[in-house]
């Protein structure tokens, strides 16, 4: 087959209009979704081919949001998008009290099949208010699934997984991506919603990432080139967090290193570790390294971003110290530093 | 019209009686569960219940007892919910205030105040999208409609024009907050509502009759296509905010106390009503005792049915 | 009077021209930093700022560069956190959407939609509470105030007789989203306002005077203690929403076309009754220019001014 | 001094009265905060002494939370009360988005000086949608202060210091504590509130627990008796953790159990355990243990939450079995299992 090369939010959109031709009940609200280039693209263009499906909406985050999971505990299999997590934030009670529990408490025989879509993270200039990921929060609340789509490939194969799930589906989308570019299906496909995916095979270390930080250990593996066996594992989904996939890793390689984009507190990288420490079964050459932002708000001087997020250098040097190989002295560009990268993925 | 009253009196009586039996139990049993008792305002559920067909859909908030039965709800599998028992018809998971029976249209109840007023309009939203027809009302409280969700509600169902009935049981209180110590005194909630594009009309909430009809007024209204109403009834709950007592003792009820809520009672009203039409008492009391018996022998049950299986805490966190 | 008009001309004048200048550095340089453009609604901020005093408080949103100098923000700050220098009002950590210069009672902006509007009444609650007098004001637009804590606020303000002034600034739309795709034909905000207790008036907000008049009649109002107002300013937007660029390409546009926006622009508006007044082109044209030399040496420093060091990343998470 | 025994209620109370007396920039906002019995007894008696100071207010979390943070934000110093966790979630921007960055966004000298009392957790028949703890999503926003007091006098004391602090500080109060009592100094005192404390000092293990867990923990160590030296470790912040006191402690005994009252996907026992794990400096005998709730929402019937809380039971052989003890075999009554404990602490 030919190669077909798409960027990630025209696999987010592909995957939405494919869904939408052949299930009825799809239907799409946010703010601004019906624009031209809607929702950063992801809806570009599908207000003219589904007139009454995609719908903006006035700028009323709660009431729209458990709008849609009114229509889908009826029935319909809504797709929310947020723009940034701190709107999705005023919706706080219909994701995680309202969906989240509604099967359960209604004691089962009551799926609330909806997706979540929540752009997170990263971006030149959007400051403390725009900027947030609270992957903790999102992972921490039962009933919900949570993914983080590292690619257009997986954006897609993620994003038709959530439209065929009977759950209550959150996909948190790193900005950061948006640019990047992949050879994606033209068909539909789906990807588990809740299996990491190890991306790469390796011996020396296991370095556990999702999202844009996923991007940046890639990355990092290209300037690190054949001095160390790393084996990348995409954790695709924190909710539930795929312990298993990162454990029989770990049983191999002996070392481990996580990948955080948000605040080091209450990180994901914690999380991972933490499992890890518990396992009885499981031992370590080394103790086990994260690398995440520090935990403070974004600021939005470039100035002060620049050393807010670990780069491919950070990541390469915390790989190369972790077995003992000297470190990497490079500078990165400005460009490198703040845009978002418009990679092509091999 | 006689027999219409009479259906309704035989709803309002069964849903007293109802809750006095578990009151009852809850006060001579230790009943893990909160409770939050509806006696006082039936005419309400009972009255908007009766203007809406099979196939419409209710929806309600902590208080739901009588919605949920006033729908068609199930009295034993509602019981035992309270008690926590597997044919609770949450199987236990969600207790009093928690309420659902899906075969009857009453499609869930939620305690997370004015939540239930957005879900609502998304079931109202899918019976627009889906063509089927049909409308969804939901019943919340004067308090909740201080929650800021209830107006972002107000907009998108008369912007998407959706079939949704919002009941407000106006009881003067939210826990023991009086209305003039939560909005300003040119508050008018007429304006409010209009205002957003939606009908609305204000009923005496202790009032079968008034509350029917202004019901179906709105129902025939939102049937019509014409988008979403709101129907304030005033109404006053007879026991305590949450708790199987009276609890005039408190101090803070002021227009309600206890010989007003007695002679303007919703029951008596109907009651009264009834035997101003020729039925006899020997029919009313018939009615009363059935109703009374069939509370005390679901009480029975729900007390004797057994528990959810252990197990059962693990199952059903996804679909 | 004449001397009134002058005043506020130099001030609109120079919001006008420090965003100009603004606009052509973004477009001559990465700038990284959103930025939303106030061009064309200057009389509303002026307007209103003008029937304050110098100890009233004021607050904004993400399209606050206008509020800002309205209230009398430094401008050099300003251009300065845009850039993300040290010297920049928020010292770089919050950017265009931060404007914050407490010195003259522009006590922060923020960018979630709404979030001003319970904030400022904060605000206004110290000022009854403390006694202290003076009043706050907030600025936000037609989108915002379909955020439901906007409703909760206009019931909490009213209740408790805040001195607060909420300032709708109504561009027609929320991003390119035109206000009849986002309420019901039959919307109608006063009503709303009004029943929870709230004093509304509407203003022209391409005509200072009437926003000017406005303004003041409602602060008046609010100063007796009689409670919260909403003076909402119908204007338009004359860029893109967040962009340095004129956006009419786009094509969402329909009443506020580029040359009805020139005809009523707010500016002109200003200086032809300057001129009708016999104020001289000359003097007028001084004006603009002084204005426009203020805004170019502003931006220059700017450019030229320092980053903030580095390590001011772990500074100032807690006070 | 004579001892003076209160409850944890009444401690509250008794702080937020002696700070109302010398602040006249404290006040309370809260629903039923003016009620006889306040705020579950927290505010009782306080309207009648400060008739504008405690603020009932209209069912507007959102509203009234932001408010109180605009009157911190110029120079008041408020207290809201929120019942449960999930009625606070309604007034996520204030708390998270607005208070949490203030400061920060504004380049400092913009101090928010707001105390968010928060009850959150166990009691009987809240059900699936009154319950929730949400540890990680307080525990890993930057800029605030979180606090959960783990009986009356450090109720107290953390309310003393959240209402000298010019910082917003979230206390969240576990409901299951709220009848306990203990010796509560008469005038006012503080306690830190960024310091864990090790209120047993042993040598075998250290346990770190907070709020209702660490309750429990005690009760556990009174079956365990003398059998194991258990250093008990109070961790009292979550927000920032003090992982210094841990690892301290775990130097000194090799072992570790955490133990949590909410589900264990990104606990707060992950925390702890990855930062002890990552510590390459300690060296621990056996894998870190972690005790918490299962993964699901906490249900309403008792006879499915009977096993949803570590219980003394639990906790006393998670302790044994680490140190090769032989476990305890005891029922719970229906009381201990579901009832809150009345205790006296000595
Ligand atoms: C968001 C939220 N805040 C607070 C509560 C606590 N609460 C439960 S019932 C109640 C009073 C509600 O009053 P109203 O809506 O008038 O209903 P009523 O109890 O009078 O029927 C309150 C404050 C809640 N359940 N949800
Ligand atoms: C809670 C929230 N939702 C969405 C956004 C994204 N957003 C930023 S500006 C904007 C439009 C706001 O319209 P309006 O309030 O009318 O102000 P205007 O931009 O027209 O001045 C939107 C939707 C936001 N900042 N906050
Ligand atoms: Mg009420
Ligand atoms: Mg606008």
């Amino acid at each position: 087959m030919a190669e077909r090369i798409i960027k990630y939010t025209e696999a987010l959109k592909e995957a939405t209009d494919q869904m939408m031709e052949i299930d009825p009940k799809v239907f799409v609200v946010g703010l601004g979704v019906s624009y031209k280039n809607g929702a950063d693209g992801t809806t570009a263009g599908l207000k003219a081919k589904y007139p009454d499906r995609i719908l903006d909406v006035p700028v009323s985050e709660a009431g729209l949001t458990s709008m849609a999971v009114g229509a889908a505990v009826t029935g319909l299999h809504p797709i929310v998008h947020h723009g940034r997590v701190e709107f999705a934030l005023l919706a706080s009670d219909g994701m995680f009290t309202q969906a989240a529990k509604w099967n359960y408490m209604f004691g089962g025989g009551n799926p609330v099949p909806i997706v979540i879509r929540i752009n997170v993270g990263r971006q030149w200039g959007n400051g403390p208010q725009h900027t947030q990921a609270l992957y903790s929060l999102f992972g921490g609340v039962p009933g919900l699934k949570v993914v983080i789509p590292s690619s257009p490939r997986m954006a897609k194969g993620l994003l038709v997984s959530a439209l065929k799930e009977n759950n209550p589906v959150i996909i948190l989308e790193p900005r950061w991506l948006f640019n990047i570019k992949e050879d994606v299906p033209t068909e539909i496909f789906s990807e588990p919603l809740d299996k990491a995916r190890v991306i790469r095979e390796g011996k020396d270390i296991t370095v556990v990432a999702y999202g844009d930080g996923l991007h940046s250990v890639r990355e990092a593996l290209e300037l690190i080139g054949d001095a160390v066996s790393v084996e990348l594992i995409d954790l695709v989904s924190i909710n539930p967090v795929d312990h298993d996939t990162v454990a029989r890793s770990v049983a191999k390689t002996g070392r481990l290193l996580t990948v955080d984009t948000t605040n080091e507190a209450f990180d994901i990288g914690s999380e991972i570790i933490a499992h890890v420490a518990r396992n009885k079964s499981l031992k370590l050459k080394d103790a086990p390294i994260g690398l995440a932002c520090p935990n403070v708000p974004v600021p939005t001087s470039t100035v002060l971003t620049e050393e807010y997020y670990p780069t491919k250098v950070t990541i390469a040097n915390a790989i190369l110290s972790a077995l003992g190989k000297p470190s990497i002295d490079k500078k990165l560009s400005f460009e490198e530093l703040h845009l978002a990268p418009t990679t092509t993925l091999k | 019209m006689k027999t219409a009253y009479l259906d309704a009196f035989k709803k309002m009586v069964s849903i007293r009686a109802a809750e006095e039996e578990i009151a009852k139990y809850y006060l001579e049993n230790k009943v893990m569960s909160f409770v939050h008792f509806y006696v006082g305002q039936e005419a309400v559920a009972v009255g908007v219940c009766d203007a809406l067909s099979a196939e419409d859909r209710v929806m309600g908030n902590h208080r739901s007892h009588g919605h949920y039965l006033a729908k068609g709800g199930d009295l034993k599998r509602m019981v035992c919910e309270l008690l926590g028992k597997a044919e609770g018809c949450c199987r236990g998971k969600g207790g009093s205030m928690h309420m659902i029976d899906k075969s009857v249209g009453f499609i869930g109840s939620t305690p997370i105040l004015g939540s239930v007023v957005p879900l609502a309009n998304g079931s109202a939203f899918e019976q627009r999208y889906s063509k089927r027809g049909g409308i969804t009302a939901a019943f919340f409280g004067d308090g909740a409609f201080e929650e800021g969700v209830v107006y972002e509600t107000l907009n998108l169902a008369a912007l998407f024009k959706n079939p949704l009935l919002l009941v407000v049981e106006n009881n003067l209180y939210s826990v023991n907050s009086k209305l003039r110590d939560r909005r300003s005194a040119e508050h008018e909630v007429e304006r409010i509502v209009t205002g957003f594009g939606v009908r609305y009309m204000k009923a005496d909430g202790l009032d079968y009759d008034d509350v029917h009809k202004k019901a179906s007024e709105l129902v025939k209204h939102i049937r019509s296509g014409k988008g979403p109403a709101v129907l304030e009834c005033v109404t006053y709950r007879h026991m305590a905010h949450s708790a199987p007592i009276f609890d005039d003792a408190a101090g803070y009820r002021e227009e309600d106390v206890l010989e007003k809520r007695l002679e303007k009672d919703s029951v008596k009203k109907v009651r009264n009503l009834l035997l101003s039409q020729g039925v006899s008492e020997t029919e009313l009391s018939k009615i009363e005792a059935d109703a009374r018996a069939h509370a005390v022998e679901c009480v029975k049950y729900a007390a004797a049915a057994p528990l959810p299986d252990k197990k059962e805490l693990f199952t059903d966190v996804y679909a």
